[in-house]
């Protein structure tokens, strides 16, 4: 029993000299701070802060004084966790989520032209502009839908994208990936959207969509405050939105579009009360 | 003659039967012509006319912007209607001068050719510039600038491209049986230029006649004439240098690298023109031709004669079309409508129906390797295609995507019929874009 | 109004070659080796090579059906994995055994890794060495070939690799059928599963690929050539203890596997150099497990191993990029 | 001579610590990514099996059985194989960055790498000389690092795959690595013991 403890006793004695001499010989610095932030960092490694990945980032924001709010899919709390760390005052931005501009799918809108090809926006998008007839309609081949890291895109039957308000991160990916630029980062404290691109006059958008905005000016006589018209295109103003919701019903083309009681036409998505079925075994979706 | 050639290629069935025994023949006038600004790689030129103003054939009416960039001429005389966006062959709109056509046709009186006794390298070289010349194989790059070489790089060997690999196509086959010493006299015009000796034209060998033609024109002039296998792309420039003298262009690199230049015939031709007549790019051979056309013709079109004017002088179309293209099928662009003009890079708008063309469902990659038999450029594109799909650019650069010249052979020959030029294109873009970043 | 004219990018034109042409080429070529099969295994043969199809089309429906994807039988590539399974099964199999492959065959060999194009190992092989560890017994029972129209029942017979097998352990040295019987084994005239038997009709349906353009020679030379020339030296080395070469190129399934198998484009190298690198490491590998291994036939080993090995010869052989001198690997 | 080749053969191919003795699968699953930090860990293992090997063969045979302790193998052997791996990982940070950044978290991995300890008890249940012991851990880090190129090979072509969603990341890794266990098979019989 004695030799039994003394043997181990003395391995041991003579191995953590070893090890403690070794620590001392080779000693590596490393900053506690870096692995604390890569610590509280989400691990997803989407890459939406322009680093590879989240050590990278968090080897960013102790070495090169990234900023440290530049982790959309954390949110606010890995924003205040980080400044924790790093002792500063913490900066903490309004969680926001993406809204896809538009409502043209193939049944409502005219194509130019018949795509064969790259199942791919931005492929598309580069022969002949794309087939849509709309300049800046969904081209509804999901370049928005690979590039989101959080599963919170799909692209409905009638080809065109809808964001998930549950699983949107607003890690804003998709509006990078989007070629026509028709997905808007947006609070997410608003729900009201006018869901269209087109800034072209109220005659040409008739001719190749059913239910493209036309710049009528009704929704901003409706709710003065709430909305503001740009070239033809009717846009809310989500500073001051409150009343947005007053001007659903008057548009005459129904562009208008509160998330929490409607999503766009065959959209599986749910109203942001209802919790969305977790998908099944839905086999290979990749383009 | 033994037939040299390129590893790698494949054999489309070339169709050129449609219109390789048809003469050239002149188009007639259309009533307007659509002349866009932007008709060559580079920066577009320039409009220096302003609408209602009165213009004749060979004028210029707008200019260069850069050195990469080349003047645009009026092709025949009239009035400018309207300087506005209008269909372009890109599929987009772009700006373009109209001019509405008098019909008298009356060439630009101060257009003088050069006399012999001018010839040196630097007044040859801004003649070719205010010609507006370009290649006219299909990729429109500004002559005089490949007849700018730097002080460095020596220039050894200038090469005449007759290849026309291209299915449908036989502009360039026609121009040498019918101009034959005007392609000579242009061969030479450029070898001044450079300042070099030997000048070889590269030939398919399915083109016999044309052998024999150019063969005979360029026997008292010390040029050499080479029969080449019968494969595409033969005319690609990289890969007919690899051919004809075995030398291999550096990877992002000009022929001018290895001691060469590569012209086409055609440009040769109009070089001829621009010297000895003074006269500017303003007309080129283009072939319309295709299985749903009823008469294919090599024409001789005013650059912006729209595409439609084209077509009626062929008696139209045998039934409906499915896809309009214009250059070959290989490389060429589909086309939205026929609105858009004949460019100076034009080489043949091909007209197809239903039945011409293959509807074979896109399938999964069974990495059968024969995208990387096919590949002249010995990439492994079915490889590059999945990374860039995938988004994975690192990779695709790793695996040279930015190499690939977009010659189509992977895409003909995938069993499984994926668009992997488009996936390519797709990768460079990427790659592009993540270099810009960064 | 509807669009009428197609844009895409270019080529617009295409070689009309399709993946479903391939694989019909392929079950084409393997007709004349069912016919022999047939002839020689009778009703016992067609049973086993039925119930394969159809197990194989079943089980792709199946696995269709439940990825809510476009049920794929259609690509012929099911049906061409239900015919290889068969061949290298024995006329004996019971139809469980037949079915119970081709359901691992088409999930577990190729289902689960996204269907035709992405599966890393042959299916049919997959299947086939799955049984043979899980069922060695009814794997192992070869009957003699009896030629329709005999009139005799099925007896049970060893493969001649079996009998060379056997024997060198008892005896150590060779029985006397490694070094005669050669015109019966090219004919196919000997004990084996359904696709091991005839060289002759294997060769004929490996002319109709060449043929077709569907398979190119590097693989099959590199292939041949490593084991005839690694059992050449074996047997230069020792003729009384290792059979000449001849004898390997005719038994077992070394042809089947050659021209059917290691040619299978998915599962194997797409750069030259590596399918020549390919062919050499199956080759080397076959000869090495017939001459010194524990089961008495290597091809289907031989080949699974180097397909778990592909990624690495593509990885490392890839071609020199035009106009580029050095390129990274 | 040809005893030690055995070993050697017999341990890289035939009784393959990964694929056929289903040791040290953990770094197999985990650091198989990518085919480079494969070969980096396949190297590092080798490294510390081989010098794991020949201390524990010392300490058996010189402090175990004089001090009649043989029963205290196992507790030993991870003591002494964690502080070598703890070591090796001080020397890496400090000698290699790069390779030390792409084993990650990893190396302290081996420290319970089942497959050092395996070869380890092993050599002493076989009764191999410290030569012996020394091949016959060389093989079995030269299989390990075989496996792992393989299966990072596999696996980088995976990434490819349209691996249906169910099927994706861990579940269709140990499918692959099945199949290549089970094309190992094909070796058995081939180094008879």
């Amino acid at each position: 029993m004695l030799t039994a403890v003394l043997g181990l006793g003395q391995i041991g004695l003579v191995a953590a000299i070893a090890l403690g001499w070794a620590s001392k010989k080779f000693a590596v610095d490393v900053d506690a701070r870096e692995l604390a932030v890569n610590e509280v960092l989400p691990g997803v490694n989407c890459g939406a802060c322009g680093y590879p990945g989240c050590s990278g980032y968090a080897g960013a924001v102790v070495k090169e004084a990234a900023p440290i709010n530049l982790c959309p899919p954390g949110g606010s709390e890995v924003i205040t966790a980080i400044a924790r760390i790093m002792g500063l005052e913490d900066d903490v931005t309004e969680p926001q989520v993406a809204v896809v501009l538009c409502q043209g799918d193939n049944r409502k809108t005219t194509q130019k032209y018949i795509y064969t090809g790259m199942h791919d926006c931005n492929a598309a998008n580069n022969i002949a502009d794309g087939p849509k007839q709309c300049p800046n309609g969904c081209l509804g081949l999901g370049s928005c839908v690979t590039a989101c890291p959080f599963d919170a895109i799909e692209i409905t039957a009638d080809d065109l994208a809808v964001i998930s308000r549950e699983r949107c991160t607003g890690c804003g990916l998709c509006v990078t990936a989007c070629p026509r630029q028709l997905i808007r980062m947006t609070p997410a404290t608003a729900t009201v959207h006018v869901l269209c691109n087109s800034h072209d006059k109220g005659g040409v958008v008739r001719k190749y969509c059913e239910i493209g905005c036309i710049g009528c000016n009704i929704c901003k006589k409706t709710a003065p405050e709430a909305f503001k018209i740009d070239q033809f295109l009717a846009q809310v103003d989500y500073a001051h939105d409150d009343d947005a919701a007053m001007a659903i019903d008057k548009c005459p083309k129904n562009c208008i579009v509160d998330f929490n009681s409607t999503y766009p036409d065959g959209s599986k998505f749910k109203p942001a009360s209802i919790q969305p079925p977790t998908p099944a075994c839905a086999g290979k979706d990749l383009p | 003659m033994d037939k040299k050639t390129f590893v790698g290629g494949v054999h489309p069935p070339d169709c050129k039967h449609y219109s390789a025994a048809k003469p050239i023949e002149v188009c007639p006038l259309p009533e307007q012509l659509i002349i866009p600004l932007s008709q060559h790689i580079g920066a577009p030129a320039k409009e220096i006319v302003t609408v209602g103003d009165q213009v004749f054939k060979g004028q210029t009416i707008a200019n260069a912007t850069a050195f990469v960039s080349v003047p645009i001429h009026a092709a025949t005389s009239g009035r400018v209607m309207a300087i506005e966006p209008r269909p372009h062959p890109s599929g987009k709109l772009l700006p373009a001068i109209v001019i509405e056509v008098d019909g008298e046709d009356r060439w630009d009186p101060s257009l003088k050719g050069l006399d012999v006794a001018h010839w040196n390298s630097d007044e040859l070289r801004q003649r070719i510039k205010a010609a507006g010349i370009v290649g006219m194989g299909g990729a429109t790059f500004p002559t005089h600038v490949k007849l700018s070489p730097p002080d460095d790089k020596p220039i050894d060997t200038l090469i005449i491209n007759g290849v026309e690999c291209e299915s449908y196509l036989t502009a360039d086959h026609r121009m040498m049986l019918e101009h034959s010493e005007k392609i000579i006299d242009g061969i030479n015009i450029l070898r001044r230029v450079l300042g070099v000796k030997q000048a070889i034209i590269g030939i398919e060998s399915n083109k016999p006649d044309a052998i024999a033609c150019m063969t005979k024109a360029a026997a008292a002039h010390d040029i050499e004439v080479q029969a080449l296998e019968v494969k595409y792309p033969q005319g690609a420039e990289k890969q007919l240098i690899d051919a004809v003298l075995k030398r291999e262009v550096p990877s992002g690199g000009l022929p001018m690298d290895i001691g060469v230049v590569v012209q086409n015939v055609s440009t040769a031709a109009a070089v001829s023109d621009a010297i000895r007549l003074g006269h500017p790019l303003v007309e080129r051979v283009i072939t319309i031709s295709g299985p749903a056309v009823v008469e294919a013709k090599n024409l001789l079109v005013r650059i912006g004669t729209p595409m439609e004017f084209l077509l009626q002088q062929c008696d139209g179309i045998k039934y409906e079309l499915d896809k309009i293209i214009m250059g070959g099928p290989m490389m060429g662009q589909s086309q939205l409508s026929l609105a858009a003009p004949a460019i100076r890079g034009t080489s043949g708008l091909l007209l197809f129906g239903h039945q011409d063309l293959p509807h074979i469902e896109v399938g999964t990659c069974i990495r059968c390797g024969r995208c990387v038999t096919a590949c002249p450029l010995h990439l492994l594109p079915a490889t590059i295609a999945s990374y860039a799909i995938l988004g994975r650019f690192d990779e695709a650069e790793d695996y040279c995507a930015h190499d690939c010249m977009e010659c189509g052979c992977c895409t003909f020959q995938c069993p499984a019929n994926r668009p992997l030029v488009q996936n390519l294109r797709y990768a460079k873009a990427g790659i592009l874009a993540k270099q810009r970043r960064t | 109004m509807a669009p009428q004219l197609y844009m895409s990018s270019s080529p617009h034109i295409h070689s009309g070659e399709s993946t479903n042409a391939i694989m019909r080429s392929v079950i084409y070529a393997l007709l004349p080796t069912c016919a022999v099969s047939v002839y020689y295994f009778g009703l016992d043969a067609l049973l086993v090579l039925l119930l394969c199809v159809a197990g194989c089309l079943a089980a792709e429906a199946l696995c269709c059906l439940l990825a809510q994807q476009p049920v794929s039988i259609g690509d012929g590539s099911a049906a061409l994995t239900g015919i290889l399974l068969a061949l290298n099964l024995p006329a004996s199999s019971p139809w469980w055994l037949a079915l119970f492959g081709a359901l691992i065959a088409v999930t577990i060999g190729k289902q689960v890794f996204g269907g035709l194009g992405h599966n890393l190992f042959n299916p049919a092989l997959v299947a086939r060495v799955v049984l043979l560890i899980s069922f060695p017994v009814q794997m192992t029972s070869w009957t003699a070939p009896n030629p329709i129209g005999s009139g005799v029942d099925a007896i049970a017979a060893a493969t001649p690799l079996g009998e060379m097998q056997t024997a060198v352990m008892l005896n150590g040295q060779l029985p006397p059928s490694a070094h005669s019987g050669f015109g019966d084994y090219f004919i196919g005239n000997m004990a084996g599963s359904l696709g091991e038997v005839s060289a002759l009709a294997i060769l004929l349906g490996a002319a109709y690929l060449f043929k077709k353009k569907v398979i190119t020679w590097e693989i099959p030379v590199s292939y041949l050539g490593s084991v005839i020339a690694f059992g050449g030296i074996m047997w230069l080395i020792d003729s009384q203890l290792y059979p000449d070469p001849l004898f390997h190129l005719l038994t077992g399934g070394l042809l089947l596997g050659v021209f059917f198998m290691a040619t299978d484009m998915v599962t194997t190298p797409i750069t030259r150099n590596g399918m020549l690198i390919f062919g050499v490491g199956c080759g080397v590998i076959t000869v090495l497990i017939r001459l010194f291994g524990g089961y008495p036939e290597g091809v289907s080993f031989a080949i699974l191993l180097m397909n778990g090995a592909t990624p690495l010869i593509d990885r490392y052989t890839r071609p020199k990029v035009f106009g580029r001198i050095l390129h990274k690997t | 001579m040809v005893e030690l080749l055995l070993i050697l053969v017999s341990t890289v191919f035939v009784n393959n610590f990964v694929l056929a003795r289903f040791l040290g699968a953990c770094p197999f699953m985990g650091v198989s990514k990518k085919v480079d930090t494969a070969l980096g860990m396949g190297m590092a293992v080798i490294v510390v099996m081989s010098i794991a090997s020949v201390v524990t063969w010392f300490f058996q045979y010189k402090v175990l059985i004089p001090l009649e302790i043989e029963y205290l193998q196992t507790i030993a052997f991870v003591l002494i194989i964690a502080s070598l791996v703890q070591m090796v990982e001080i020397i890496l940070h400090k000698t290699s960055p790069t390779l030390y950044q792409s084993l990650g978290i990893f190396l302290p991995l081996i420290t319970t790498n089942c497959a050092v300890l395996g070869v380890a008890v092993l050599n002493i249940q076989k009764s191999y000389t410290l030569l012996e012991s020394f091949v016959f851990s060389l093989g079995a880090g030269l299989g390990f690092t075989l496996a792992m190129w393989l299966f990072a090979g596999l696996r980088e072509r995976l990434e490819l795959s349209q691996v249906p969603k169910c099927f994706q990341g861990t579940a269709i890794a140990l499918i692959t690595a099945g199949l290549l266990s089970l094309a190992f098979m094909g070796f058995s019989g081939l180094v008879k013991g």
